[in-house]
């Protein structure tokens, strides 16, 4: 039987994944993917808690609708500025990002 | 007259203002100004001492005249007063009397100086001051005019400031001034914390009940320090030597009549106090007596005239603290009034002679008597009184001092100080007469200088030599023995004691000073022994007493050594370890926020990864007790 | 004069003398300088006029006003002087008026210096005048910061550093006392039932003893810094050195004042138990304050050094008359913070005049200039002995006072080290005062004429306006000190009663 | 969930700005390149316009479609605080966005949906809309940020803002998800209900530590302020502006009301993680502010500082918390656009942001220098200027709840904050201008706005009374406790 907790375990796995690649990984538009698998994790985690502790409701649904079109807005918005740096700079390292510091 | 006895400081200080605001161009007018006011507070004194003599004023029975001058409710109040009783009044004559005659020598003396009208000014400063102190009330205005008189020595010791030694010498008064203000200011505060006032006729009612003897010693010791350092007693004589820097007049008048013998007659009017603390008086005596033995032998060796007359001072007043410390303020206060008239007749007439030789060793003068007859004459007259030769004042002062001095065995009952007191003030006369009468050979009778151009003095400095040796001759005669209602019968302590002639101590006094006269003719008057024969032979000794027993160089070293030395640890103290700390701490702070900024390492991953951290953290610390709680 | 408001009169004409002086154009520095003297003159007359007015029969605060401000909080712009402010309005006003006669020879960017100086100025007005504790900790902070731009620009002598030091130190005392007074505030109104910052109804809340004890430390601290207490002092003479005449003048004539009444109003008067369990501690401190700085004022070679330290010195004694905690010295206190606001004032002035001549500060390069500067040289020396504590002049009353009442303190402290010996210290003091006063005195104006400073000219002119006035007050009230104790008696006196009815405890030590 | 007319009524602000923003953006299409100055007053304008308008709504408080949107006393002050940094911001930014090779409408309609943005997340009733507000405004700060596209720190910045800002979201929504797993509602008011009943489970807690991860994001607490310095760098200077003020000030209300309102009943839990937060940013803020030399950079680390002092209202946990926090924040806005304000105009003169280069700008542009000055008086807290009022206020709520250790680390770092502040006025004043240094002239538009900024600073700081009372009144009914 799958409970809830399963659907938030696999979350909480996703977000790390997630998170792991956006700080892992060099390139920027990797770096933007890993933080869509951490909005994706949230978004299991609001229909699964919708499924199980209210299912007459569609919030938890909603809210992942929402938080996809944001996403996406974001993702986009992301892609155009990554794209720019990169005419700029010939790269999309974003270990070479370090101009503004200290 | 009594009722205006507040006008006898206040006149002078009058004349000190106008001088200072408006006249400092006029020289006559600046003069004339103190002269006129100094000579308004004479004859305002001159009443009071006639109204004292013949009313019903005595020391028991006081004029006292007062204002509020500072109060805090419940806590203090000080008066601004005068008390007028015969103490005071015999005091306000000399001071004003002498005061005035120096004024007149200075207009001579002082002719053609820079800074003639400031003279003048600080002259009527110091007049308003020592008066001011003289018919004080109570001891907290005794104790500032005690100060302002201090600042007037001050003043008028730096008047030459563009010499370094002079500006040097002010400073050294005044601090060592300082150093006797400050005990001076314990004891007072001390009497003030035991009996709630300050007033001398409130605490002469109160202090003989008071049982705790130790701390009334204390208290008195306390309060005489003011007067070891204004009175130049060992150890706080040093200033008074140096204090020879200053124009003649000024040690005429300051060093020597007056304001130096502020401390013996604070002792008199507080004597109460040192009467019901035995061992204080004991101590005073001693203190006394020794600064006079020390003195005498330090004054016969000196070149310098001023310096022979200050040491001789010093020694006076030594004598006269002996005195009172021996119980008789009317000996102290009599050799108080005889010794201000000759020994500011020694000083003026020493005035007299640098004026007309422009220098001040001895020995570079010589043969003077021929050239400076008047000068000559009331000098010799000044060094009889103060060696004692009968019948000058000198002799009828210090033969009372003699007498107390025998008496003093009986007085503490401890019979043994009788015969060492009088012995004492022997040896002092001895030597008094010694160096009195090498100074006279030496200078008025030795060989004339070559190229010497000495001529006698102007009348306006002449006459108050004149005026000056007719007191230093006859001013004796109100206290002798054989006077009836006396010196001693106007100012006592207690009950009046008419001295018995005691014809062994005034022949004893007598033979020993002509016995000084007698030595100082043999070796300088008549050769007949070599002074660097004697030198040489007690060469350590003479250079221990010529160098005034290293008692200077002891206090430099200690100044530089200890004083300095204290004062430049507290300076590194300062800078290295308080404002290194305060700065240390900035710098840590700085230096933090400097470190730190390095944690912005501009890598957008590190930063995620310290938010990440930072979830973890805040989760697991929350995760204790929560979970724990399962 | 009926319901004029003397009192915001008195804090808002500097105001608007600087908002006059921002419209006028930067050349017309004589006019700058005309209207800043105008703009003080308005102040010291109605300062010598409440003064005089100011009833003593009926004591308490007087010439009150009160604006509401913020209702909600219980803060009001209350205006108002008792015997203790008083004195301190009219010493302000004093040292402001001399200050801007002393700055006369100022030439760079005039406009600005004068801005600066007359906020300053406004800020301690404001201060002496505030019965309600929000406005008296910001107007004092109103205080601070032209310090820093008037020292940075305008000084000398590592002026940076300085301006920088005094500033920071004097932010982190009144942080201490901030906080001292929100916990204040706090407390009151858990007890009152409403929140004040009057200080007189705060002054009927009884504090607990652990609370008093508190709420004086950090009060003792935040003042502390600006008295300034050892080992807090450090900023004061660095300042002192840095700053331009007329701000030294200011900062050392009465910003450190603000200290000593910001203790006693808002320290003592408020937590007597407080204060009797510190003032043993304030006692040894004070003491270092009076040796120590004089010893090191001994040994500076800058003549700004040596009257800096003096200061640090002579605040020493204002805080022993603060922690002996009784009638006289408390008195004195006051007394010492009025003499010792115009002694320094003068000689800040006088050092400025012989600085902008010479050019130089340093005590060995001088020598002599008394035949040069003989005015400069008797105000100084006078400047001097009203140091050294020389009767006549106003700083020996108070002295005297501070130690008649210290004498009368019957305390032991680490159980052998009586009152009556640090007392005895702090008198000599007086001793030590004498030995570095006169020897500044010496080395610089006497000894023989040096040809190096003959181009040196006397003070002449506006230039004797401040050596004059200040000469004039010290001399007026060491004469009749009762013109100045009476009044201080009558703000000493409802002090002293509420320290005598708090209860005897133990102190620190 | 019932939709009435009425409601929009009262939505009216919101409208009408989201309006001002598309019609900006179409009026910049259409109005020709040599016109488009008149943009810039024209948004302004429009925003005055709504500001005025939203002085009708100050008494309300209701909750629109069934709770999705709260308009009470709180949204409406952070309305006109948003509004007011508008405004200003618009005005001042007409300089430096005249030189700007783009189109001006664009750059207005981004700063006013921006602010819509920030509107909605303070008006935001449920979780959802709250989300919806958050992105609206960061996603439009992101494009500002990048918007000097063709300059390298401004690219840079705006990928680290997008990258960041986006995780920070994610991790946001995260714990948004689990407290409505847990609590079972998206109503912000609604969930006290849930929790008071004391039944609710850890995980909630965690949901908690991901939100204050979050907010404390948006708001720069430590340490999750990494971003602010480098993005506040690298923007354009009046986006800089806007960003430190207002994101900072919508980030705080969020904040604020969901944990006020939402979750006093587990105080316990996340009230001393919010202590700890504070203390460290003020601490941390201050110390990194000291050795900048560049003065966005040093102004961005002092917003991180005051980030700080602003959330001792939270920690006060009181009506006089609330009210003072929203009284010191709308000072700030005052203080720190002005001080921007500044900044840009000596860039746009200089084309620097280093603080040597302020050297002697008292003698060369005294107006400059004075409001300067006075800005970062207001922002160090020290009178008369209005700073020192309201954190005297955030000290006297927190002193109030016994906490005297944070007031005096908040003081203590005051005092520390001088120290950088002085560094930037001992440029002004007390260094010498360059030889070739001239007056730097601004623009109307900018003199306006930085005058605007120090009458305010200087006003509230004599006279704070009406402000102060505004603010503890919406304090008192947002929080009566």
């Amino acid at each position: 039987m799958i409970t809830l907790n399963h659907y938030l375990i696999l979350a909480a796995i996703l977000f790390c994944i997630g998170f792991y690649g956006a700080i892992a990984k060099k390139n920027a538009v990797a770096v933007l993917m890993g933080i869509e698998l951490m909005l994706n994790s949230v978004n299991i985690n609001l229909v699964a808690f919708n499924r199980f502790l209210s299912p007459g409701e569609m919030t938890g649904q909603i809210f992942a609708i929402m938080v996809i079109v944001v996403a996406a807005a974001e993702v986009a918005v992301g892609l155009a500025l990554v794209l720019n740096i990169y005419r700029q700079r010939l790269t999309t390292d974003v270990n070479d990002l370090d101009w503004l510091k200290w | 007259m009594i009722n205006l006895a507040w006008l006898v400081p206040v006149l002078p200080a009058i004349a000190f203002v106008i001088i200072i605001f408006l006249t400092r161009r006029l020289q006559m007018v600046s003069a004339l100004t103190s002269i006129l006011a100094m000579a308004g507070s004479f004859i305002i004194s001159l009443g009071i001492v006639f109204e004292v003599l013949a009313g019903p004023v005595t020391m028991d029975n006081p004029v006292e005249l007062s204002a509020r001058w500072l109060e805090v409710p419940g806590s203090v109040f000080i008066q601004a007063g005068v008390l007028i009783d015969p103490l005071s009044a015999v005091m306000l004559f000399v001071v004003t009397f002498i005061a005035l005659l120096v004024m007149i020598y200075s207009i001579g003396y002082m002719k053609g100086e820079p800074g003639y009208s400031t003279f003048f000014a600080y002259l009527s400063l110091f007049s308003c001051s020592m008066l001011g102190l003289v018919v004080s009330n109570n001891y907290f205005q005794i104790f500032m005019f005690w100060e302002l008189v201090g600042l007037c020595s001050y003043l008028l010791i730096g008047f030459y400031y563009h010499k370094d030694s002079a500006s040097q010498a002010n400073k050294k008064a005044f601090i060592t001034n300082r150093y006797g203000d400050f005990g001076f200011m314990l004891g007072m505060f001390f009497l003030f914390l035991l009996f709630g006032t300050f007033n001398f006729r409130e605490l002469a009612a109160v202090i003989p009940s008071y049982t705790n003897e130790a701390l009334l010693t204390v208290v008195a010791l306390l309060i005489f320090v003011g007067p070891i350092a204004k009175s130049a007693q060992f150890p706080l004589h040093v200033w008074l030597p140096d204090a020879m820097e200053g124009p003649t007049p000024v040690s005429a008048l300051i060093h020597a009549a007056t304001m130096v013998a502020a401390g013996v007659y604070l002792l008199a009017r507080g004597f109460v106090l040192f009467e019901s603390a035995t061992t204080a008086l004991i101590i005073i005596a001693l203190i006394g007596g020794f600064s006079s033995i020390f003195a005498a032998s330090i004054g016969l060796v000196q070149r310098d005239i001023k310096r022979i007359l200050a040491f001789s001072t010093m020694s006076q007043l030594g004598y006269m603290v002996m005195a009172i410390g021996l119980g008789s303020i009317t000996a102290g206060m009599f050799h108080l009034t005889t010794h201000a008239f000759f020994k500011a007749l020694l000083f003026l007439g020493a005035g007299s002679v640098i004026h007309a030789v422009h220098t001040q060793d001895i020995f570079e003068m010589g043969g003077l008597s021929k050239k400076m007859k008047v000068t000559t004459w009331t000098f010799i007259i000044g060094s009889l009184a103060l060696a004692g030769i009968f019948p000058l004042a000198g002799f009828w002062s210090k033969d009372e001092i003699l007498l107390t001095a025998a008496n003093a065995g009986e007085y503490f009952g401890i019979p043994i100080l009788g015969p060492i007191f009088l012995i004492l003030g022997l040896s002092v006369a001895f030597m008094t007469a010694f160096y009195m009468f090498r100074l006279i050979f030496v200078t008025f009778f030795g060989e004339e200088q070559p190229g010497s151009h000495a001529h006698e003095s102007p009348a306006v400095m002449t006459v108050p030599l004149i005026i000056l040796s007719v007191f230093a001759i006859f001013s004796g005669f109100i206290g002798t023995p054989f006077t009836p209602n006396g010196f001693a019968e106007w100012v006592y302590y207690g009950e009046p004691h008419h001295p018995h002639p005691n014809y062994g101590i005034m022949i004893m006094s007598t033979v020993v000073a002509l016995a000084g006269i007698w030595l100082a003719w043999l070796i300088y008057g008549k050769r007949a022994i070599s002074a660097e024969m004697l030198a040489n032979r007690f060469s350590t000794i003479h250079r221990i007493l010529y160098n005034k027993y290293y008692i200077d160089e002891i206090y430099l070293w200690l100044f530089d050594r200890v004083m300095l030395g204290i004062a430049d640890a507290c300076r590194w103290c300062d800078r290295k370890i308080v404002d290194g700390i305060a700065d240390g701490f900035g710098d840590g702070i700085r230096a933090m926020g400097a470190r730190m900024r390095f944690i912005q390492t501009g890598n957008m991953q590190n930063y995620a990864l310290v938010i990440f951290v930072a979830v973890v953290i805040i989760a697991l610390v929350l995760a204790v007790p929560v979970l724990g709680g399962i | 004069m009926g319901d004029f408001p003397i009192l915001l009169t008195i804090v808002l004409a500097p105001v608007i003398g600087a908002l006059v002086i921002l419209f006028i154009p930067e050349k017309d520095e004589r006019l700058i300088k005309i209207t800043a003297a105008i703009a003080t003159f308005v102040s010291l007359v109605l300062s010598v006029y409440a003064y005089l007015v100011y009833d003593k029969t009926a004591g308490g605060f007087q010439f009150t006003q009160d604006f509401v401000w913020v209702e909600r909080f219980g803060i009001n712009l209350s205006l108002g002087v008792d015997g203790m402010s008083l004195p301190l309005v009219l010493l302000t006003a004093i040292v402001i008026f001399t200050g801007v006669f002393a700055s006369w020879d100022m030439h760079s960017r005039v406009k600005e210096f004068f801005i600066f100086l007359l906020v300053l100025v406004a800020g301690v007005f404001g201060v002496f005048v505030s019965r309600d504790l929000f406005w008296f900790y910001l107007f004092f902070e109103v205080a601070v910061l032209p310090m820093y731009i008037l020292i940075g620009v305008w000084g000398s002598t590592r002026k940076e550093y300085a301006a920088m030091k005094l500033t920071l130190y004097l932010l982190v005392g009144s942080a201490f006392a901030l906080i001292g007074i929100i916990a204040l505030y706090v407390y009151a109104k858990a007890q009152l039932g409403f929140g004040t910052f009057d200080i007189m109804t705060l002054g009927t809340v009884e504090f607990d003893e652990a609370f008093q004890k508190f709420a004086f430390f950090l009060m003792m601290i935040g003042f502390g810094f600006l008295v300034p207490m050892w080992p807090l002092h450090t900023w004061s003479p660095d300042g002192h050195v840095a700053a331009p005449t007329a701000v030294s003048m200011l900062h050392a004539g009465v910003l450190m004042k603000l200290g000593g009444y910001g203790l006693i109003r808002a320290g003592v008067f408020l937590f007597p138990l407080g204060a009797k369990y510190w003032a043993p501690l304030i006692a040894v401190l004070c003491i270092v304050n009076v040796v120590y700085g004089a010893r090191v004022a001994m040994v500076q070679k800058d003549l700004k050094f040596v009257i800096g330290y003096s200061s640090v010195s002579h605040m020493g004694y204002v805080l022993l008359g603060i922690a002996s905690l009784n009638y006289m010295s408390l008195d004195g206190a006051v007394a010492q913070m009025f003499a010792h606001g115009i002694m320094t004032a003068l000689f800040f002035a006088l050092v400025g005049n012989v600085y902008h001549k010479a050019h130089t500060r340093e005590i060995a390069a001088f020598g002599g200039l008394a035949h040069q500067m003989p005015r400069v040289a008797s105000g100084f020396l006078i400047g001097g002995l009203a140091s050294l504590g020389l009767p006549g002049l106003n700083n020996f009353v108070a002295e005297a006072l501070i130690f008649l009442g210290s004498w009368q303190v019957e305390k032991v402290l680490f159980g052998w080290l009586h009152f009556r010996v640090l007392s005895i210290l702090a008198i000599f003091g007086v001793v030590i005062t004498a030995i570095y006063v006169l020897r500044v005195v010496q080395r610089v104006f006497f000894g023989p004429r040096n040809p190096k400073w003959d181009h040196l000219t006397d003070a002449r002119g506006v230039e004797m306006v401040p050596i004059v006035i200040l000469i004039g007050v010290l001399v007026l009230f060491g004469i009749f000190p009762s013109l100045l104790i009476d009044t201080i008696n009558v703000g000493v006196g409802p002090l002293v009663a509420k320290i005598s009815a708090a209860a005897e405890i133990g102190g620190v030590f | 969930m019932q939709i009435q007319l009425a409601d929009f009524a009262l939505m009216m602000p919101e409208i009408a700005t989201a309006v001002l923003a598309l019609g900006l953006l179409v009026v910049g299409l259409v109005v020709p390149k040599e016109q488009s100055k008149g943009i810039g007053y024209l948004t302004v304008a429009g925003l005055t316009g709504i500001w005025l308008f939203n002085f009708l709504y100050w008494n309300e408080d209701a909750a629109l479609f069934g709770g999705i949107y709260l308009v009470d006393s709180y949204t409406v002050f952070f309305r006109f605080l948003f509004l007011t940094a508008a405004v200003i911001v618009a005005l001042a930014s007409r300089d430096y966005v005249a030189r700007l090779e783009r189109n001006q409408g664009e750059f207005y309609a981004l700063l006013v949906a921006a602010t819509l943005g920030m509107m909605l997340l303070a008006g935001a009733g449920d979780l959802i809309t709250l989300y919806m507000g958050l992105e609206l405004m960061t996603i439009t700060f992101v494009i500002l940020v990048g918007y000097q596209k063709a300059e390298a720190k401004s690219a840079e910045a705006g990928v680290k803002y997008v990258v960041l800002g986006a995780m920070s979201s994610a991790v946001l929504l995260y714990g948004l998800s689990l407290v409505f797993g847990f609590t079972g509602t998206t109503f912000i008011n609604d969930m006290v209900a849930t929790l008071s009943s004391g039944n609710w489970s850890p995980l909630l807690l965690l949901g908690i530590v991901f939100m204050i991860a979050g907010f404390g994001f948006k708001v720069s607490a430590v340490p999750f302020h990494m971003w602010s310095p480098d993005i506040y760098e690298g923007s354009p200077t009046p986006v800089t502006a806007f960003l430190a003020v207002a994101s900072k000030a919508a980030g705080l209300a969020a904040f604020v009301r969901i944990f006020m309102i939402a979750l006093p009943e587990l105080q316990a839990y996340w009230m001393s993680i919010v202590i700890v937060l504070t203390a460290i940013t003020v601490v941390v803020g201050n110390l990194i502010a000291i050795p900048q030399s560049n003065i966005k950079r040093m102004l961005a680390f002092s917003s991180v500082a005051q980030a700080g002092y602003i959330l001792f209202g939270l920690v006060a946990f009181s009506s006089l918390g609330v009210g003072a926090m929203l009284f010191h924040s709308i000072l700030y806005v005052f203080a720190n656009i002005g001080a921007f304000g500044v900044a840009i105009a000596v860039k746009n003169a200089t084309g620097s942001d280093e603080i040597k280069d302020y050297s002697g700008l008292a003698q060369t542009s005294p107006f400059l220098a004075a409001v300067m000055l006075l800005c970062l008086l207001s922002l160090a807290g020290i009178p008369p200027v209005a700073g020192f009022v309201s954190k005297f206020y955030l000290f006297l709520a927190v002193i109030e709840k016994g906490m005297v250790w944070l007031a005096f680390v908040g003081i203590g770092m005051s005092m520390v904050s001088v120290y950088y502040y002085l560094i930037v006025a001992k440029a002004m004043y007390l260094g010498t201008p360059k030889e070739a240094a001239k007056p730097i002239s601004v623009s109307a538009g900018t003199q306006i706005a930085l005058v605007i900024c120090m009458v305010a600073v200087i006003l509230f700081g004599v006279y704070p009374t009406p402000l102060l009372n505004a603010a503890m009144e919406v304090g008192y009914s947002f929080f009566p406790f």
